[in-house]
């Protein structure tokens, strides 16, 4: 059996090419490492929510170019180091454990909560922080992980919010449904918690598979049920097809979506005239927001793009770690940690960031928007 | 003393009788033949014996046993053995390891003994071995042992497939075809062969068969079927003088 | 011939206890990852290699095994190891059940049908509550020995390098055995194999349920060791990726496997920067290998003697009458 | 009883997508008794090729297209994507027509990776949205509310597979194709050119695949990568439950799966109706794999 033989020399060739290029790995990063302090990024840039990913992205580079002009932190660089989760729990823990072999000192991102929840274990396990920028599944803090910070508002404030909008327009009898993604399940649970504290009535509670295209027995369903109000809370893709669909078959009431479908795209693919009258809970991007002009004009010279619905979270998280950094002064896991954990008063663009027990926002931003016209302005 | 008593056996696809009627027994120790011409039926009547076609009335008993409803599996662990008309081998394995395949319903062992390697396990295995080489050699492949079983030639390949039927044990080995394809010398080899089994190993012996030289040496009991009938019966020279036989294979000479 | 074997596995068996101590912990999960695949591969070779059913659903047992222990060690507060046992028997039970209603079919209705028990396995764990629902089951406790608790990736790196081994001497006394020979005849001539005496329901049944067993015992760990489990991780891909190590490698080969196993993990890593390539490269790759080397990267040997060995004896003598 | 129509409806129009694609894995696996996987990515590949030349053929991404150019790109789609379906067939599975089932099957495995992955590097990851965008007019009849845009889907699906009929009713092709289905060899023998039957086979399958993915990208509004796999599968449970290898089955099975679907999603709610479409396939291959109509034994191809 030649073959054994071959494949073993095959083998130790392979191992001693593994090792070479591990210790060639470490030579480049690490935070002991030159003038160079590793940020971890954590986002899905491929895939179907590679869109927003890219967003958050290039809002954080946005972050460190500036923070890097003005002088750096400690005397050095910020740099990024990206991996890509792709929204799949299983990629994003490999994802998570290439970040700690590269040793960042803490890891911002975070968009499907599906994916962010396993990750975070692995950061947690490895004595590196988290602060997860746009994810906010109320599982997240459950974890009870003590150096994961969430500087989203979370996804009970955000139920309560469209709640409270329907009980303000006096819609009482609500249909709730969800894409059977971790996240919208978690919103429309909540939601209905929310609909129901508030004297309302849940009297439809639907899933669909997100990959779903046809919902004409489900709108069917929905105008027999006769709703006041109906609330999505899944992803765009399949929100504007039932945004579209919802229209065409003439169901009654109002029809909202959550963050997860804060997208251009759904007005796109709903069309414009069907799109009009759109509710989405939401924290309003950087275009609504008073005093970040100078963000908004800065990212679209630079990007051809407007930004996205989590760009000015994403931007806040790398600032608000650069700000911590400094107060820390260190990178050691323990002075970091306390430092997030201190943060008072924090101003990021259209957010003063500060924790709660549970290292959650204490205060969240959570507004209704509306498309009119075929564009989101804020309803309230 | 009968081994074999098939009584009243009938088989129906859809409209079609297949075999109608029909009874016979086979005699321990002997070596009997079913002939008939092409689509008389005989291999339908093999397929019910060895449980491959379930009959739709009558009944098989292998030693007082009774066979219908059995699955082939059972009816061969009960002591009856097969081979096809169009060789059944498994191709792409050893002779050896073909061989062995007999022998799987005579030993126990299950996943853990095979998991523990326990010693009984490795004393079956032995076994195992043991009679495949053994039947190998009986048939006289020996220097193919560890060929794969599609590289040998023809009428290698015969001989592996009784063979493989001998390492099951049998009391009654059915061959459907053996001579099929096989010249001369080969032939005179498999009615020694035949002889053989029956001699040593005391196992009764039942063929399909359309060589009549062949059949004529080394059948003691010949069973004529034709439609699905049984129309004679007897020893070679009663069967082949029959009237009705000589019809059956060369036609009515009247009916042109 | 065989002297090189077992030294070389020798050798190959103790560099992969040495490798964790000098790899950092992104190779060392993805070597990792590569043990799951091989032991994953080693029970879907039971039924795809030695028994021949296609079985396009295999990440379902994987999911019975992760789901079973997740529960009983979340909700129950079992111990991991006590979890095990009642895994692989849900598991068999689970195997069982896929296999009973297939049994009757030809090859490419069972591909489907064990496809579509894949799905409603995923579509339950879904949607039931106690499966987690959407976002599956997290914050699953580590492991303890004694008092000793498995929480570095060293640790579970070592017990899936254990399992992988187990199961690989599992798979290969099982194929030397009565049961696996029984399952190759199956494979080759399921009437023949029926002739010569072997129950082919029962051993059908048997090779569905073992499969499922090594199957879910990948599961359990998997669930330890993520310490998060969601009903994504038992996708119909990931039922392919196993399929395609097992096939890249040659059905019903042990080594082969083990190097599919290896390469369906380790190529894409090595070609990062092309992702995107990464599926349409195993989609080609399978259809290559179909049409050029169907047999596989190191097909197994059936222990037949090399061809070459009969092309110098004549293949057409007759065979001697004498004896 | 208005929903109950309604819900008929809904139905239909799924049907009506599950039918055209289910008439090609039916046609192959009659012809050569192959479980074409990679089918219901070439509904995808259509849908894709569609959003292409609409975008290319007006340059203005096709808002304008009127019923002439769109007629154009239908057919221009549809042939496109029959030659690939041809292709396929040439490269990836006339080479293993003798080989085991096993490898032929898992050539299919690799050929439906390679098409949704191809077109994923092709055409991007993230969901198109059509260029064309239908009207929310329709009609009430008997208490529903029928679009123009419904009725148009099943017409012209049931055109298609009218076509289709007399296609292999009247012309030589069609009974060439239902020869090769009762004996292979015998038509070899006779003369038929066995492999340009077997190719004309899976053109016409792959040219309706396509027509059904356009038909769904305009009806829609959004396509992607991985949109052919689940209809598939689907399509594949459709063609079984009509009688495999039967062409009005498969016609019945996707009309009779699409309202079953339906009515399933309006008791079940959405996220159970796989579970019902796939057990219903384990049921009928497991206790009647001829079909509805397969007991007849009518024109089998």
């Amino acid at each position: 059996m030649k073959r054994y033989s071959i494949v073993t020399i095959g083998f130790i060739l392979f191992l001693s090419l593994l090792l070479s290029a591990c210790s060639s790995d470490s030579s480049s990063g690490g935070k002991n490492s030159g003038s160079e302090i590793l940020v971890g990024v954590l986002l899905p840039v491929t895939g179907n929510n590679a869109t927003d990913g890219k967003d958050m992205l290039n809002a954080m580079e946005m972050a460190v170019e500036k923070i890097n002009n003005d002088g750096g932190v400690l005397d050095k660089k910020l740099k990024l180091e990206v991996a890509d989760d792709a929204c799949d729990p299983q990629t994003a823990t490999a994802a998570a454990n290439k970040l700690v072999s590269k040793k960042v000192v803490a890891v911002v991102g975070g968009y499907c909560s599906g994916s962010t929840l396993p990750a975070s274990g692995v950061f947690h396990n490895a004595n590196i922080p988290m602060i997860v920028a746009a994810a906010n599944s109320s599982e997240l803090p459950e974890q009870g992980y003590d150096s994961l910070f969430l500087i989203n508002g979370l996804v009970p404030d955000q139920a309560k919010t469209g709640a409270d909008y329907f009980n303000d327009k006096g819609a009482k009898n609500i249909v709730l449904i969800h894409d059977n993604s971790a996240y919208a399940k978690n919103l429309a649970d909540f939601a209905q918690k929310s609909v129901e504290e508030n004297g309302g009535k849940v009297i439809g509670f639907e899933a669909i598979n997100p990959e779903e295209k046809d919902f004409g027995s489900l709108m069917t369903k929905l105008k027999s049920l006769n709703p006041d109000g109906t609330y999505f809370t899944g992803y765009y893709a399949a929100g504007g097809l039932m945004l579209k669909q919802f229209k065409e078959k003439g169901v009654p009431g109002f029809f909202m979506v959550g963050d997860g479908s804060y997208s251009p795209d759904i007005i796109s693919i709903a069309g414009a005239e069907n799109a009009n009258d759109l509710l989405v809970t939401a924290t309003p991007t950087a275009n609504f927001i008073p005093g970040a002009e100078a963000f908004v004009e800065e990212y679209k010279s630079k990007y051809d793009l407007s930004p996205g619905p989590f760009s000015a979270l994403s931007n806040n998280g790398v600032n608000l770690l650069a700000d911590a950094l400094k107060r820390a002064e260190s990178t050691e896991f323990e002075a970091l940690k306390k430092a997030l954990k201190d943060t008072k008063g924090f101003e990021g663009i259209g957010q003063v960031i500060e924790f709660s027990e549970q290292n959650t926002l204490s205060q969240s931003n959570f507004h209704i928007m509306k498309v009119v016209n075929g564009e989101f302005t804020l309803e309230k | 003393m009968s081994l074999l008593t098939v009584n009243q056996l009938k088989l129906q696809f859809g409209g079609l009788i297949a075999v109608n009627d029909l009874s016979f027994t086979v005699e321990k120790n002997s070596i009997s033949s079913i002939i008939g011409p092409n689509g008389a039926g005989k291999t339908s009547v093999f397929n019910m014996i060895t449980g491959f076609y379930r009959p739709t009335s009558g009944a098989i008993e292998l030693d007082g046993i009774s066979l219908v409803n059995r699955k082939p599996s059972q009816i061969t662990t009960l002591g009856m053995a097969r081979t096809f008309q169009n060789l059944r081998l498994f191709p792409n394995l050893t002779v050896l390891d073909n061989v062995k395949s007999g022998m799987h319903c005579r030993t126990k062992q299950t996943v853990w003994g095979a998991l523990l390697r326990t010693k009984s396990q490795r004393e079956e295995e032995r076994l195992i071995e043991e009679v495949a080489l053994e039947c190998i050699d009986f048939v006289g492949i020996r220097k193919y042992t560890k060929r794969a079983a599609k590289n040998l030639p023809y009428g290698a390949q015969r001989y592996l497939e009784i063979a493989r039927a001998l390492a099951t044990r049998p009391k009654l080995l059915l061959l459907d075809e053996p001579a099929a394809g096989l010249n001369y010398e080969e032939k005179q080899y498999l009615i020694q062969l035949i002889r053989r089994i029956r001699d040593e190993y005391n196992i009764t012996v039942l063929m399909i068969e359309h060589d009549m030289g062949l059949i004529k040496q080394i059948s003691e009991q010949i069973t004529v079927i034709d439609y699905g009938c049984k129309i004679a019966e007897g020893s070679p020279e009663e069967v082949l003088n029959n009237e009705k036989v000589i019809e059956a294979y060369l036609g009515k000479e009247d009916v042109i | 011939m065989k002297k090189y074997k077992k030294p070389s596995l020798f050798l190959l068996v103790i560099c992969m206890f040495i490798l964790p101590f000098l790899l950092n912990s992104y190779w060392l999960d993805v070597l990792t990852l590569v043990l799951f695949y091989v032991v994953l591969t080693q029970g879907l070779n039971i039924v795809v290699g030695y028994t021949g059913l296609l079985d396009l659903g295999y990440a379902a047992f994987f999911a019975v095994g992760a789901y079973t222990t997740a529960i009983l060690m979340t909700t129950f507060h079992w111990s991991f190891w006590l979890t095990l046992p009642v895994a692989f028997l849900f598991a068999a039970i689970a195997g069982v059940i896929i296999g009973t209603p297939t049994l009757r079919l030809r090859s490419d209705y069972l591909a489907i049908v064990t496809l579509g028990f894949g799905e409603i396995v995923k579509i339950l764990a879904t949607n039931l509550e106690i499966t987690g629902s959407a976002s599956g089951i997290y914050g699953i406790p580590r492991p303890a020995i004694g008092s000793y608790i498995m929480a570095s990736q060293k640790d579970f790196y070592f017990l899936i390098l254990i399992v992988a081994i187990i199961s690989i001497i599992a798979v290969y006394r099982l194929g030397h055995s009565r049961i696996g020979r029984a399952w190759v005849y199956i494979r080759e001539d399921e009437d023949a194999a029926e002739a010569m005496g072997i129950n082919r329901i029962k051993l059908k049944l048997l090779s569905y349920a073992t499969g499922a067993v090594i199957g879910s015992f990948a599961g359990s760990i998997f669930a330890v060791k993520m310490s998060a489990i969601a009903p994504l991780s038992f996708s119909f891909l990931q039922s392919v990726m196993i399929l395609l190590a097992v096939v890249l490698g040659g059905l019903g080969s042990i080594p082969g496997v083990v190097i599919g196993a290896a390469l369906v993990i380790i190529l894409p890593e090595l070609l990062r920067g092309v992702e995107d390539w990464r599926y349409l490269i195993f989609g080609v790759s399978l259809v290559i290998m179909m049409i050029f080397r169907p047999q596989g990267i190191w097909p197994t040997k059936n222990n037949t003697e090399d061809v070459d060995d009969i092309e110098t004896e004549d293949p057409n003598q007759s065979i001697s009458i004498s004896k | 009883m208005e929903i109950f129509f309604q819900v008929l409806i809904d139905g239909l129009v799924i049907g009506a997508f599950y039918s055209l694609i289910a008439l090609g894995y039916t046609m192959v696996y009659g012809i050569i008794k192959l479980l074409n996987f990679a089918h219901g990515d070439l509904y995808m590949i259509g849908a894709f090729v569609g959003f292409t030349l609409l975008s290319l053929f007006t340059g203005d991404g096709g808002v304008n297209t009127g019923i002439l150019g769109l007629g154009v790109v239908f057919i221009g789609t549809m042939i496109i994507v029959g030659f690939l379906g041809m292709g396929i067939e040439r490269i990836a599975y006339r080479p293993l027509l003798l080989a085991p089932r096993l490898s032929i099957l898992i050539t299919a495995i690799g050929v439906s990776l390679s098409l949704e992955y191809s077109s994923m590097i092709g055409w991007g990851a993230s969901y198109k949205v059509y260029p064309i965008k239908l009207p929310n007019d329709g009609i009430q009849l008997l208490g529903t509310q029928i679009s123009f845009a419904q009725m148009g889907m099943i017409v012209l699906s049931a055109l298609l597979m009218l076509g289709l009929r007399l296609f292999i009713d009247k012309t030589i092709y069609g009974k060439a194709m239902r020869a090769i289905a009762l004996d292979q060899t015998a038509c070899s023998l006779m003369g038929v050119n066995v492999h340009r039957i077997i190719a004309l086979t899976f053109f016409i399958g792959a040219f309706l695949a396509a027509g059904a993915g356009i038909m769904s990208g305009i009806y829609y509004g959004t396509i992607n990568f991985l949109m052919g796999f689940t209809i598939g599968l689907k399509a594949f449970t459709a063609a079984v439950l009509g009688g495999i290898g039967n062409i009005t089955g498969a016609m019945l099975g996707g009309l009779v799966l699409g309202i079953l679907e339906a009515f399933g999603t309006f008791y079940m709610g959405g996220s159970w109706k796989d579970v019902l479409a796939f057990g219903i396939l384990i049921l009928f291959l497991v206790f009647k794999p001829t079909g509805i109509l397969g007991a007849k034994e009518m024109e089998r191809m």
